[in-house]
This record gives C-alpha cells, sequence and structure tokens, in this order.
C-alpha cells in the first residue's frame, strides 16, 4: 500500500484559482458565440426588447381584451412585469399566425375561438398561456432555405474535392519541399508566401470566368477549384512540415526491404501522414465550407449551403434570430470538424518555418 | 575540385526529376487559376481606359483623399492588432501548453471562433454592438444602466473596437500555430532553464521564446499578411467609406461602385498598390527578426 | 478518437470522389424526361417570410398549372448582374428571369442582357403598367422591364413618440417643419435622438432627403437648388437638436433600429414600413411622408422583370411574366410581402380595407398626390456614387450640427454632376 | 551470399562537398567489414551508395558479378539495419518482419514460417502481435534486426546499429549480431564510430577520413601497424602517445632526442631513420607498450600526474611538457601522484610517422 502525501491546502487553492481562471477564460472567449445560440432561440419580439434576454424564455403569457378594430391581444413582459399589448385586430387568422411568427408561441385558431367566447361572456381580460416553440427560427429558416439538404451534402461533398485536390497538389510539393533539394526550393516557400500577399478579393470575379470558360460552370468541382487556389498554397508548407517529421529512414528502410520508392510512400509515409494531413484538411474544409462570394456566381441549379443561407438571409431585416440561427446552423459543421481535428495541429506547424 | 560526371543512366535522370514533377502541378495550378488573372491585374494598373500605357491610374490612388487615411487606419490596425494578437495567442498556447485536465478540451473551446463562418460573426457583432444590442444588455443586467454607443465614437475607438474583435476571432489561428511550436521544444530544454535556476518569465523570456523563434516568425507573417487585407469585418459593421482601409478600397471600387469610369483603374492601382505594401512590410518583418541568415546561427 | 476522424475523413472523401463527376444536374441542358425549370432570379421579397409566402402562394399554383418547376432564388442586384456577367460571357444562360431595382435597370439594358418585350406586352390588354417608371424600364421607346412592387417612402412613428408630437400638427398632414420640430423634441424629452435616417453610405439617405427636396419644389437628384437649400434647413434643425440616433452611421436599414425602439421616428420605405408596423401594431403609427409647400414628395422605387438575353425557356418564361403581372396577382403579391404599391392601374381596384391595405393605401395616396421621382440612376456612371455625395452632406454637415451653406452644397452638386455620363 | 566491390566510387553534394572519394574496396564473401571513422568521414554515405539510397556520383558498385550501380535498392538484394532501427511505427513487429517477403509475394504460410524463424533467432518470439511504440529501445533494435535477416541478403548492411542502445546491451548485442553473422553467412557491412566495436566485430577495418580510407586491414593490422598518425591516434583506448623526436646519427647509430628522452632503438627501425637525419619524426608508442622499469634501464623518467585504477590494471598519466603520456601498468604496485615513475619502450613496438605526410614510415 503507497501512502499518499495529503494534498495541501495551498495547493488546493492554487489548482482551484487556475481553473477559475481558465473556466473565466473560456467563458470570455465563448461570450459572444453564446449570445448567438441565445438569439437564434429567441422569438422576434424577444430579439429586439431591451434588455435582450439572456435566455430564451419557455412559454408566453397572453392577455385578450376588446379593442378599437376587433380584439387586443396582450403580451406579458418578464421585464416590465406587465402586459403589453400587441395586436388589435378581427381577424382571427392574422392573430394567430402573429402567435406564431412573432412571438413564437402558436395557438390555433378554435382555440384563440374558444378565448373569443369567454371574452364575449363576459371575462374580462381572458388570460391563457402558449408553450414557446423554441426551434422556430430553425424551422422556419429550413422551411425558407429551399433544397437546404442538398445544398448541405453538396457543400460536403465540395468542401471533400477541396481538401482532395489541395492536399494532392499542395501535398506533393510539400513532399518535394521535405524530402529533395532542388532548385528554387526557397523560392517555392516564399512564393507560398506571395500568393497570400496578392489580394484575393481583386482576382476573385476573373478566376470565376477562367473557370465558367474551362467548363466548370454550376459543377461542383468547378468550386472546388477555385477554392483550392486559396487553400493549396497554405497546404504545401503545412504538408512539407508534417513530412519532415517522418524519419527518412522510415522509407529508405522500406526501399531497401524491396519497396519501389512510390510503395514506400503509400505504405509507410502515408498512414503515418494521415493525422496531420486531416488536420491540415482543416484549412481547405474551413475555406470551402464558408465561401459565398465565388459560389453564388457560379452556381445556378447546384447552390452550396452557403450560398441557400446567404439567399435566406440577404432579407432577414428585421429578423436577426433568423439569422442566428442561420449562422449556426452553418458554422455546425465546420465546428464540429475543428473538435476533432484539434489534437494534431502539433504536426501541421512542426517544420516548415519561414 | 571537380569530379568528373559519369554516364547518367535514365534512372539518374529520372530521379533528379521527381521533385520537380511534384511541383510541376502546383505550378501549372497557379499559373492556370492565379497568375492570369494576377498578371491581368497588374497590366491593366498601367493602362487607362483606351487601353494606352500609363501611370495615372498610381497618380489617381495617390491623389484619392482615401489614400493617406487608409494606410494610415491600415497601419495602426496592423501594429495594433499583429501585437495583441500575438500576446493573446502566446498567452493562451502557453496556458494550453500546461496540459492541465481539460486542457484538450479548452484548447477546442479557444479554436471555435476560427470556425464561425461571416455570416454568423456578423450577426453576433451587429446585434452585440447596436444601441440595444447584447453587449448594454449585459452592462445592464451587471448594473451599468448607461448605454454605450459602441460604433458612434471617435475614430480611435472604432479602430479598437474593429481590433479587438477582429482579434477574437483570428486569435485562435495564430495561437496553434505558437501551440504546436511549443509542444516540438524538448521539455528538457526548460526544465534545465528551471534547473539553472530560472523562474517562470526568465524560462519564457531566455529559453522558450528563442527557441520558438522560427515558428514566431511564422504565425506573425501569416497573421501580418492577412491584418494589412483587414476588410470584411469593417464593411460588415458599418459600411465602406467610414473607416477606409486598404482592401476595402479595393472592394469598394470592385463592387460598391462599380460603374464610375475610374473604378477598374482605382481597384487595380489599389490591388497593385497593396500587394506592394505587403511585401515590403513582410519581407520587412522577415530582415528585422533575422529571418534571413540570422536563424542559421541559432541552428548551429 | 483517432480511428474515428480518421474515417471520417475518408468517407467524405470517398463520396465526395465518387460524386465528383456527376454533378445532380447537368449544367448544359436540363434533361428533358425531368420537368422543365424555369430559373427565377429576385432581389425583391427577399424577407423569409416573403420568400415563404411567394413560393407557396405565387409560384406553385403556376408549376401546378404548367407542369413545370420554378426555382426561385434571392440574389441582390450587385451579385445578380456579376452572375448575368459570367452567364453571357461564358454563353451558359441558365437564369431565365431577373427581378432588378429600377437604379439597376439601366445596366441591364446597356449590356444587352435582357429581351426586348415591347411587341408582347402590347398584346396583354388587360393590363395597363403604371407610366410613373418608364423611364427607367423603357430605353428608347422598347420595354424590357415590366415593373412590379413599386414602394414610396411613408412616415413611421413609434407611439411613445406621440406625446411630442409638435401642436397643431396632425400626423396625416404633417409638415416637414414639424416632423423636424418633433425630432427635436424628442431629443430634448428623451436626453437621445430617435430620428432614424440610414447612415451607412450608399444606401437609402438619398432617396429620404430627395423626398423632402421634391415637397418643396426641388429636382431630383438635386443638391443646391432653393428648393433642395429649403429641404436641408428641414434636416438641419434636427441635426442641431441632437435629434439622430446616435448609432445613425452604422444603421443601414431604419427596420431593426424601430424594432428594438433605438429610434422611434422615420420616413421610410413603405414595404420596410410595413414591415415594423406588422411586428407590433400597437406600439406604431403609420402615415404619409411629411409635407412641403407643393406638396408630398417622395422619391418611387420600383423592380422589375426581364427575361434574360439566351434563356433556353424563353416561351415559359413569358408566360410566368404574364401570370405574374395579372392585376389580381399583382394585388396577391402586394399584399403577401409587405405592402408594396402594384403598378398596375387595374390592381387597385382589387384593394379591401384590411390592415396590410392601410399601408398600401397610404402609399397609393402619396404616390397618387404627392410629387413622385424615380431614380435616373441610368444618366450617371454610378448611382452609388452619387448616393455617395448626398451622404457626406449628411456625415460633415448635418449630423455634425453645422449651418448648411449654399458653398457646401453646390459642392455636392458639382459632386454628383460630375458622376454624369460622359457620352 | 557474395562479394562486393567498389570500383572508383566517389560521392559529390553539391558543387563543393565531397563526401566519399574515390573509394575502392573488395569485401570477401561471408566477411564482416567494418567501415570505421569519426563523423562526417563519409561512411555511411559509402554504405548507403551500396545500399542504393544515395546515387554514385562516378564509379562502380558491383555484388557479386553484378553491376548494381544503378540499381534501385529493391533490386540489389541487400538488407540494412538502420541507426535509428527505422521499425515502422503503424506496423506489428510481425508486419514489419513481414514487409519485404509480402512484396515478394511469399506465400502466407512461409512468410509466417520465416518470420517465427527470425523471430526466435533474436528472441522477439513472444513480441510479434505488439506495435513499435510498446517495445524498448533494445526490443526495437531486435525488430530491426529480425527484419534485416528475414530476407536472407546477400549483402548485410548496418548502419551504426548499436549507438542508439545503452553500455551494457551494446556490448551484448556485439556477440548476438556477430553470432547472427555466423550463421547467415551473409557478407556483411558495419559501419561505426566506436573503434572498439570495430575491434571487437570486425574480420576486416576500413579505416575512413575526409571521404578517404586511410587503412585497411585486419583489426590487428590497423591497431599494431597504423599507417598513419590519424589511425595510430584513433584506434585504441587510451590512444596511442606521440613524441616528437630529432633523428641525430653518432658513429652511424642513430638516435631519437628529444628534451624528455635520449634513445637508440631497435634496428628494424633504424633501418628506416637513414632517410631522416637530422629532421623531425614523431614517435608514437601505445600505452601498453610502455613498461615500468627501475632508473637505470628508463627511456624516460617523470613525476606520476594521475593514476586511474581499472581493476585489471591501472592507467598512468604524466606530463611532458604541454603533453599528456599515458601507460598502462600492472594493478599493483599501486602508484601514487607525485611518484616519481621511469619508463621503457617496447623497442619492436615503436612506430614512428613523418610529420608532413603524418603517415608511417618504414614499413
Amino acid at each position: 500500500m503507497i501512502k499518499k502525501k495529503p494534498t495541501s491546502l495551498a495547493k488546493i487553492i492554487k489548482s482551484t484559482i487556475f481553473y477559475l481562471f481558465v473556466t473565466t477564460l473560456g467563458v470570455g472567449i465563448l461570450l459572444p458565440a453564446f449570445f448567438l445560440v441565445s438569439l437564434s432561440f429567441l422569438s422576434t419580439r424577444e430579439a429586439y426588447q431591451f434588455p435582450l434576454p439572456l435566455l430564451p424564455a419557455l412559454s408566453a403569457k397572453y392577455s385578450l381584451t376588446f379593442g378599437d378594430r376587433g380584439y387586443l391581444l396582450s403580451v406579458y413582459d418578464d421585464f416590465d412585469d406587465e402586459y403589453q399589448t400587441v395586436l388589435d385586430t378581427a381577424e382571427l387568422e392574422k392573430m394567430s399566425v402573429y402567435m406564431r411568427s412573432q412571438i413564437g408561441a402558436p395557438y390555433d385558431i378554435p382555440d384563440i375561438e374558444d378565448r373569443i367566447a369567454e371574452l364575449e361572456s363576459g371575462t374580462d381580460p381572458v388570460y391563457f398561456k402558449a408553450r414557446k416553440n423554441l426551434l422556430l427560427n430553425y424551422d422556419l429558416f429550413f422551411k425558407v432555405t429551399r433544397d437546404a439538404v442538398p445544398a448541405l451534402i453538396r457543400s460536403l461533398q465540395i468542401a471533400g474535392m477541396t481538401i482532395v485536390i489541395s492536399l494532392s497538389i499542395g501535398g506533393m510539393a510539400g513532399y518535394a519541399f521535405a524530402r529533395y533539394v532542388f532548385i528554387g526550393r526557397d523560392a517555392l516557400k516564399f512564393s507560398v508566401l506571395f500568393v497570400r500577399m496578392f489580394p484575393g478579393v481583386a482576382i476573385a470575379l476573373p478566376m470565376v470566368i477562367i473557370l465558367a470558360n474551362m467548363g466548370f460552370y454550376d459543377q461542383p468541382i468547378g468550386l472546388s477549384l477555385v477554392y483550392s487556389v486559396g487553400s493549396i498554397a497554405l497546404t504545401v508548407w503545412i504538408t512539407a512540415s508534417i513530412f519532415m517529421g517522418i524519419p527518412e529512414s522510415l522509407e529508405e528502410a522500406a526501399q531497401v526491404f524491396g519497396a519501389t520508392k512510390f510503395q514506400a510512400f503509400l505504405k509507410i509515409t502515408f498512414p503515418l501522414a494521415l493525422p496531420g494531413l486531416a488536420a491540415a484538411a482543416m484549412y481547405a474544409f474551413l475555406g470551402a465550407w464558408n465561401e459565398t462570394v465565388s459560389a453564388i456566381i457560379l452556381t445556378q441549379f447546384n447552390p452550396t449551403f452557403a450560398v441557400v443561407v446567404y439567399q435566406t438571409l440577404l432579407g432577414a431585416v428585421g429578423h436577426v434570430n433568423l439569422a442566428a440561427a442561420g449562422g449556426l446552423a452553418m458554422a455546425i459543421p465546420s465546428v464540429i470538424f475543428t473538435f476533432f481535428i484539434r489534437r494534431y495541429i502539433n504536426q501541421m506547424w512542426g517544420g516548415v518555418t519561414v | 575540385m571537380a569530379v568528373a560526371i559519369g554516364n547518367k543512366s535514365f534512372r539518374n535522370v529520372w530521379s533528379k526529376a521527381i521533385p520537380y514533377l511534384l511541383i510541376l502541378p502546383v505550378v501549372v495550378y497557379y499559373a492556370l487559376f492565379w497568375v492570369r488573372p494576377v498578371l491581368k491585374t497588374v497590366f491593366e494598373s498601367f493602362r487607362d481606359t483606351a487601353g494606352q500605357f500609363t501611370l495615372q491610374n498610381y497618380a489617381m490612388v495617390f491623389s484619392d483623399p482615401d489614400f493617406i487615411p487608409a494606410v494610415r487606419n491600415t497601419a495602426i490596425i496592423v501594429v495594433f492588432s499583429v501585437t495583441l494578437e500575438f500576446l493573446a495567442a502566446l498567452f493562451l498556447a502557453i496556458l494550453i501548453n500546461r496540459k492541465f485536465v481539460g486542457s484538450s478540451f479548452f484548447l477546442f473551446v479557444a479554436m471555435v471562433p476560427m470556425a464561425l463562418p461571416a455570416v454568423a460573426v456578423g450577426a453576433m457583432w451587429l446585434t452585440g454592438l447596436t444601441a440595444h444590442g447584447w453587449l448594454n444588455s449585459l452592462l445592464f443586467y451587471l448594473g451599468v444602466s448607461k448605454k454605450i454607443y459602441w460604433l458612434a465614437g471617435s475614430e480611435w475607438a472604432l479602430l479598437a473596437i474593429i481590433i479587438i474583435i477582429d482579434a477574437w476571432q483570428v486569435i485562435p489561428s495564430v495561437m496553434i500555430i505558437l501551440l504546436a511550436g511549443l509542444q516540438n521544444i524538448p521539455v528538457e530544454a526548460e526544465e534545465a532553464g528551471y534547473v539553472f535556476g530560472g523562474n517562470f518569465i526568465t524560462v519564457l523570456r531566455k529559453i522558450t521564446i528563442p527557441m520558438l523563434q522560427s515558428t514566431i516568425q511564422t504565425a506573425v507573417i501569416l497573421r501580418l499578411i492577412s491584418a494589412i487585407q483587414i476588410w470584411l469585418i469593417m464593411v460588415l459593421l458599418m459600411g465602406f467609406n467610414r473607416l477606409p482601409v486598404l482592401v476595402e478600397r479595393i472592394v469598394y471600387y470592385h463592387e460598391e461602385v462599380p460603374g464610375l469610369d475610374i473604378s477598374f483603374q482605382m481597384a487595380s492601382g489599389y490591388t497593385i498598390i497593396v500587394s506592394v505594401i505587403v511585401s515590403i512590410a513582410a519581407l520587412l518583418y522577415l530582415k528585422v527578426s533575422g529571418a534571413f541568415g540570422g536563424n542559421q546561427e541559432a541552428r548551429q | 478518437m483517432k480511428k474515428v476522424s480518421i474515417l471520417m475523413l475518408i468517407a467524405v472523401l470517398g463520396v465526395s470522389l465518387l460524386t465528383a463527376f456527376t454533378p445532380a444536374t447537368p449544367a448544359e441542358a436540363p434533361p428533358e424526361q425531368v420537368k422543365q425549370t424555369l430559373v427565377f432570379s429576385s432581389r425583391l421579397f427577399s424577407p423569409p417570410q416573403e420568400q415563404e409566402y411567394f413560393i407557396n402562394e405565387i409560384i406553385k399554383p403556376f408549376e401546378e398549372e404548367h407542369g413545370v418547376i420554378v426555382n426561385f432564388q434571392i440574389i441582390d442586384d450587385q451579385t445578380l448582374l456579376d452572375r448575368a456577367a459570367v452567364q453571357q460571357s461564358t454563353n451558359h444562360v441558365t437564369t431565365d428571369i431577373v427581378v432588378a431595382h429600377n437604379s439597376r435597370m439601366a445596366e441591364w439594358i446597356e449590356a444587352g442582357w435582357v429581351e426586348d418585350m415591347t411587341e408582347v406586352v402590347a398584346g396583354w390588354t388587360d393590363r395597363t403598367f403604371s407610366t410613373a417608371f418608364e423611364g427607367q424600364t423603357h430605353m428608347d421607346g422598347s420595354q424590357y422591364f415590366l415593373p412590379v412592387g413599386a414602394d414610396v417612402y411613408l412616415l413611421l412613428a413609434n407611439n411613445k413618440a406621440l406625446d411630442y408630437l409638435p401642436a397643431g400638427a396632425e400626423l396625416d398632414t404633417i409638415t416637414w417643419e414639424q416632423y423636424a420640430e418633433w425630432g427635436a423634441a424628442v431629443a430634448a424629452g428623451e436626453g437621445e435622438g430617435k430620428v432614424c435616417i440610414t447612415g451607412i453610405p450608399a444606401k437609402s439617405w438619398i432617396y429620404m432627403f430627395g423626398g423632402t427636396g421634391l415637397s418643396y419644389g426641388a429636382g431630383f437628384p438635386d443638391v443646391n437648388s432653393e428648393g433642395a437649400m429649403e429641404a436641408w434647413k428641414v434636416w438641419e434643425t434636427i441635426g442641431k437638436a441632437g435629434g439622430f440616433v446616435p448609432t445613425v452611421l452604422n444603421i443601414d436599414s431604419c427596420v431593426d433600429p424601430m424594432m428594438r425602439e433605438e429610434s422611434w421616428l422615420t420616413v421610410f420605405h413603405n414595404a420596410r414600413a410595413g414591415q415594423v408596423y406588422a411586428s407590433n401594431e400597437t406600439a406604431f403609427t403609420l402615415a404619409p411622408a411629411p409635407t412641403g409647400p407643393v406638396g408630398t414628395g417622395s422619391i418611387a422605387g420600383v423592380s422589375g422583370y426581364a427575361i434574360m438575353k439566351g434563356s433556353a425557356n424563353y416561351d415559359l418564361a413569358l408566360q410566368f411574366l404574364e401570370y405574374l403581372t395579372r392585376p389580381d396577382i399583382q394585388v396577391k403579391i402586394a399584399k403577401g410581402t409587405g405592402g408594396f404599391i402594384p403598378p398596375v392601374e387595374e390592381a387597385l381596384e382589387f384593394l379591401g380595407n384590411e390592415a396590410i391595405d392601410e399601408v398600401i393605401n397610404k402609399a397609393v395616396l402619396v404616390l397618387e398626390n404627392g410629387v413622385v421621382s424615380g431614380v435616373p440612376a441610368g444618366d450617371y456612371q454610378d448611382w452609388g456614387a452619387v448616393k455617395q455625395c448626398y451622404d457626406d452632406i449628411f456625415e460633415d454637415t448635418i449630423l455634425a450640427g453645422a449651418d448648411v451653406t449654399q458653398a457646401r452644397l453646390d459642392e455636392g452638386q458639382t459632386c454628383v454632376e460630375d458622376l454624369l455620363k460622359t457620352e | 551470399m557474395a562479394t562486393l566491390t567498389m570500383q572508383d566510387v566517389t560521392k559529390q553534394f553539391g558543387r563543393k562537398v565531397i563526401a566519399v572519394k574515390e573509394f575502392n574496396l573488395e569485401v570477401q564473401d561471408q566477411e564482416f567489414l567494418v567501415l570505421l571513422g569519426p563523423s562526417g568521414c563519409g561512411k555511411t554515405t559509402a554504405m548507403r551508395m551500396v545500399a542504393g539510397l544515395e546515387e554514385v556520383t562516378n564509379g562502380r558498385i558491383l555484388i557479386g558479378d553484378r553491376d548494381v550501380t544503378d540499381l534501385p535498392p529493391r533490386n540489389r538484394n541487400v538488407s540494412m539495419i538502420f541507426q535509428n532501427y527505422a521499425v515502422w511505427p503503424h506496423m506489428t513487429v510481425f508486419d514489419n518482419i513481414g514487409f519485404a517477403l509480402k512484396l515478394k509475394k511469399m506465400p502466407k504460410d512461409e512468410i509466417e514460417k520465416t518470420v517465427k524463424e527470425v523471430a526466435g533467432m533474436t528472441n522477439i518470439d513472444m513480441l510479434l502481435e505488439r506495435y513499435p511504440s510498446q517495445l524498448s529501445g533494445g526490443q526495437q533494435q531486435r525488430v530491426a534486426v529480425a527484419r534485416a535477416i528475414a530476407v536472407y541478403p546477400e549483402i548485410f548492411l548496418m548502419d551504426e546499429p548499436l549507438s542508439n542502445l545503452d553500455a551494457k546491451l551494446r556490448v551484448s548485442m556485439r556477440t548476438e549480431l556477430k553470432a547472427i553473422h555466423d550463421k547467415t553467412e551473409a557478407t556483411t557491412v558495419f559501419v561505426t564510430h566506436d573503434q572498439s566495436e570495430a575491434m571487437s566485430m570486425a574480420d576486416r577495418i576500413v579505416i575512413m577520413k575526409d571521404g578517404e580510407v586511410i587503412q585497411v586491414g585486419s583489426p590487428d593490422d590497423v591497431y599494431h601497424r597504423s599507417a598513419s598518425i590519424f589511425v595510430a591516434d584513433f584506434i585504441g583506448t587510451p590512444p596511442t602517445n606521440f613524441l616528437e623526436v630529432d633523428v641525430k646519427s653518432e658513429n652511424g647509430d642513430y638516435r631519437l632526442v628529444n628534451p624528455h628522452v635520449d634513445f637508440k632503438p631497435e634496428s628494424h627501425i633504424s633501418e628506416s631513420l637513414r632517410d631522416y637525419d637530422k629532421k623531425n619524426l614523431i614517435l608514437g608508442i601505445r600505452p601498453e607498450n610502455i613498461v615500468l622499469t627501475n632508473q637505470k634501464d628508463a627511456v624516460l623518467s617523470a613525476e606520476c600526474l594521475v593514476s586511474e585504477p581499472q581493476g585489471s590494471h591501472q592507467v598512468v598519466a604524466i606530463q611532458l611538457d604541454q603533453q599528456y603520456i599515458k601507460v598502462i601498468a600492472s594493478a599493483q604496485p599501486k602508484i601514487n601522484p607525485g611518484e616519481t615513475v621511469h619508463l621503457a619502450f617496447k623497442q619492436d613496438t615503436l612506430r614512428l610517422f613523418d610529420p608532413e605526410t603524418t603517415l608511417a614510415i618504414g614499413d
């Protein structure tokens, strides 16, 4: 039996402070994102209140009384602690639509009729409650965003192809960079920087026209080719770094034991480099996933997810909660991807430096 | 002393060619999709509307009343944001590299901002920075009832806000480069520093950072290049023209007022000027930080 | 974990490679066995609820009747033009119908990317397009665009502001001086400016001011005439009183500030005003734009349908446009999409007395009785730059609380005139 | 099994660096040949050219009668043990050993049989299912050895295979490698910078310096008949003692003189001294060839500076001017620092070197 030294109080305090600090830091980093998430669950009415609710309400309290034009609908406001009138109408459908889309707490027309009957029978005002539909914005987003699912699949596919193109083309150069001494090696290193020095926005349109002329209009592969331009340069650096981290002697051993250079690469270096390459794919993925400018111009029947989101949100003036939901729907795949890729980052930036 | 070169067999030529064959696709790819439009832009920047050679486009850019402010704003943003992002990223990287319980999850948390698309980031800050937005709401809940007009301040206040919220999104990408560099430093190097009497700060200054030098150069140079090209977040938050920066000018002439007789000339002029400025800044940084030759000594 | 992520990666890459070269729909020729597809790209009807309405109530009946698919896409004007540039220059015309704003129509027509529909329209006898917008939809006597969803400017006030309404002012007949006074009074009372204008450059301040100018007998665009000077004075009053919302320079649409109650008063686009109004009818009041000595001035905007040159589905596109511009459909569109005015004279007969009609009615009132001007964007190199000339005066004079001087206005006028096309 | 011939093999890197210069060597069938030299002398490059991992700038390499100069590594029928083992981390021990056999399309059962056999030879038959990360350094080393044996190569190349092991393991692995060599009878080229490793294992040693061969010979040859100052200094622990001496002729006799010594060497050297009359030479003598003696017979007397007991013997160091002379003496009697020692040289072991060419004279 091994006796453990009792943990000292100072140590406990120290580690508590440390974790408090780390937690605060994490919360600080995520705070803007938290509000974005929270916003995406708020109803339109909530989203335009001040102060903005930190969390969405789970139900809405209504009151109904007589109004100038018909019936006066009021909604309970938690912050002001009072009912506020919102609608004066005789049209029950309008009232129902309003409750569904603005308050986010739907109430069916027959139920409204019941409440009105109560009101007519002398109870004034009539109070009632409705459950909030928290996913209202997401519902609306996917309802309005036509072909969201095929676009989502297409976007993943384009991101995947971008990864394949930039990792294969960039990876080949990265491998050459890591394993060979050749004329122009340093030039390659700095040209990677130079590609990034030229403002990409200035040549986006001409680049798209080149591709369209080559017959890649409205084809996923065409977009992948555009996105690869941006990501190949960085991939060269990152993959060079990865390959430098794999001892050359492993490959040489394979050659001595009967493998061709290509077999040696395929059977030894490639499987070993795979995790690092997966991480390198992150840059290609994020770039391809989030891009809209070229995608809008270059697609017609096969839009990417970013394009359909853009199309939906273009008109989301007065609808920030919907914009938040759309933005988050777009962010989810990249966040998941980031989660899986994070442990391989040290392979990416280990070797090549300026 | 020259050594006679023997007969080269096919295999020798082939193996000499391998690296060139490997970089060939990259070269072809860029020649096809990148060099052509770039050359065209360079070419156009020296032509007037009639197609004659001219330097007038550059003269126009230099005499643009927004040019000096754009250069100034860009310079301010670059200096402060690169510094701030580097320090914050280094801090985070060192923290995560301590490998405490949950550090891996914390790394994920710290990487989240870089995964968010522009549309989400735009929605986030627009609803945050407006007078009745979530930042003021948060202050309100914390007991500060005075509203702050975040985006209505002086140019300096705006620059500060831009720098901070840009940093929020960019710090992760700087951090992961530094973190990777830290993880590749042998533990013994730092341990030796402690054994020989260093405290945390001295070890950091005298051992960790010098050993991290080339990683830092990589991170800073990549960040420097993209910081000079900042524009999207500014346009998202306050539209064009409010706080001109260099690349914002390019986009302005490309997308906001493309119909002007001078739009294309201005855009191409600005484009070339930006790439020259970026190149000079990058070379200058590399020179000052000693990437040319300096670290050769360090390696030996 | 390592295995999982590698497997994931391989799966994604594998799928993408398998499907890489088999796009869902070949770009060149839509297959004949599936339904004919009409691509309809629009700048209009962008709010999500309007999109939903337009798809379900307007497009669906047509799709069912003709057994076709209408691919409805929302795209802003500039992107629409960029996309057209690519399609036209590479001969891959896949867009059939575009909806452009009247300030951009000239670009389309001059580039030769839209079809001349003069003769076809002549055959539609049951509808008369209002002539207010001919300057933009026509060129050299030929009609390229069919107008849809006209707009004028309306006054929208948060009911909290009504307390500060100057004595003697009636909302339906309020003058610009009273409006200015009102804005100043709100600022004085609340300690914070509450008048909203779109302060982000190159948005719609030019139209907001343009309406004021028209009310005083100025032209459009007209920065420095006598009437314009008087109009500027109205805004100068608000500026000097600190009457604009503090964040005015970050506002690119008054919808959000009005809904958040950051601002209480604005004169803006009737469809957007209608949207705010609909979000809380009992909290807002809607009125025609303020008047001046020569009447209620307003800039009227319109969007227009056009058929892309080279469209493979020209006949179907034409049928669809015929359907969309029927008076009853125009009314249906107008009602379902936030109070645009149907620019077909016969359509006004279909208006009823419902709540949404209030917005349309008030707008029609302005359009019929007001001093209305279209947007002569086609005369200028770039309309965005013209807007900028106005924005600059707002920022350095009005917002700064300075006096409007003739010299500054002359400078603004030069700024505008320098942008006239040089032929 | 085969011979290995290298003819005028030269390797040049870039324009300036010549790593191996006109290297000529014949390795006999079944011979255990060691390439020995300080780091950077070109020995590893020479071996890598044999393996085909490095292109030959000029010259020819033959295995048996086959010219393999331009063949890729896989077609040379050699195998190799790498300095860092180069055991593939993503394959099990079994797969590592069977890799080459699989590439040769050997039937599965035969692969299994061979792998088990070589694993048995190297004592890792219990570890076949493990991954390299689960093995100790010594075990990884054995995997590398087993992998190299499994292909039954014509030439066995070993690139400092023991340098990453701890001292004790290194010595025992020496014995095992030698035993394996005897068993497999493969012609072996072994690269090392450790002279005791070379001495203990080699049939012949090739000593290299700056890309050139300095001496080829049996361990005995290179030790006792070192061809140059470099070899005499490089081989042996402690290394050879060197004394600068002048040659003086006296009545037809030649004496070697310097401020500390003055003696007449044995006749077999004196023959060669004739050409060096009045010239300067370097005298080399190994520590064990200096003997303690009485005052009368002493060639050299000096104070002991340090004495390092080694159990079986002691190493006595004395200082002459700026120079140390080391002497291996029997363990008893113990010599204490400060004690005056009288030394004599075993005359037949003396080596004389020309200071200009640094080569030995008199052979």
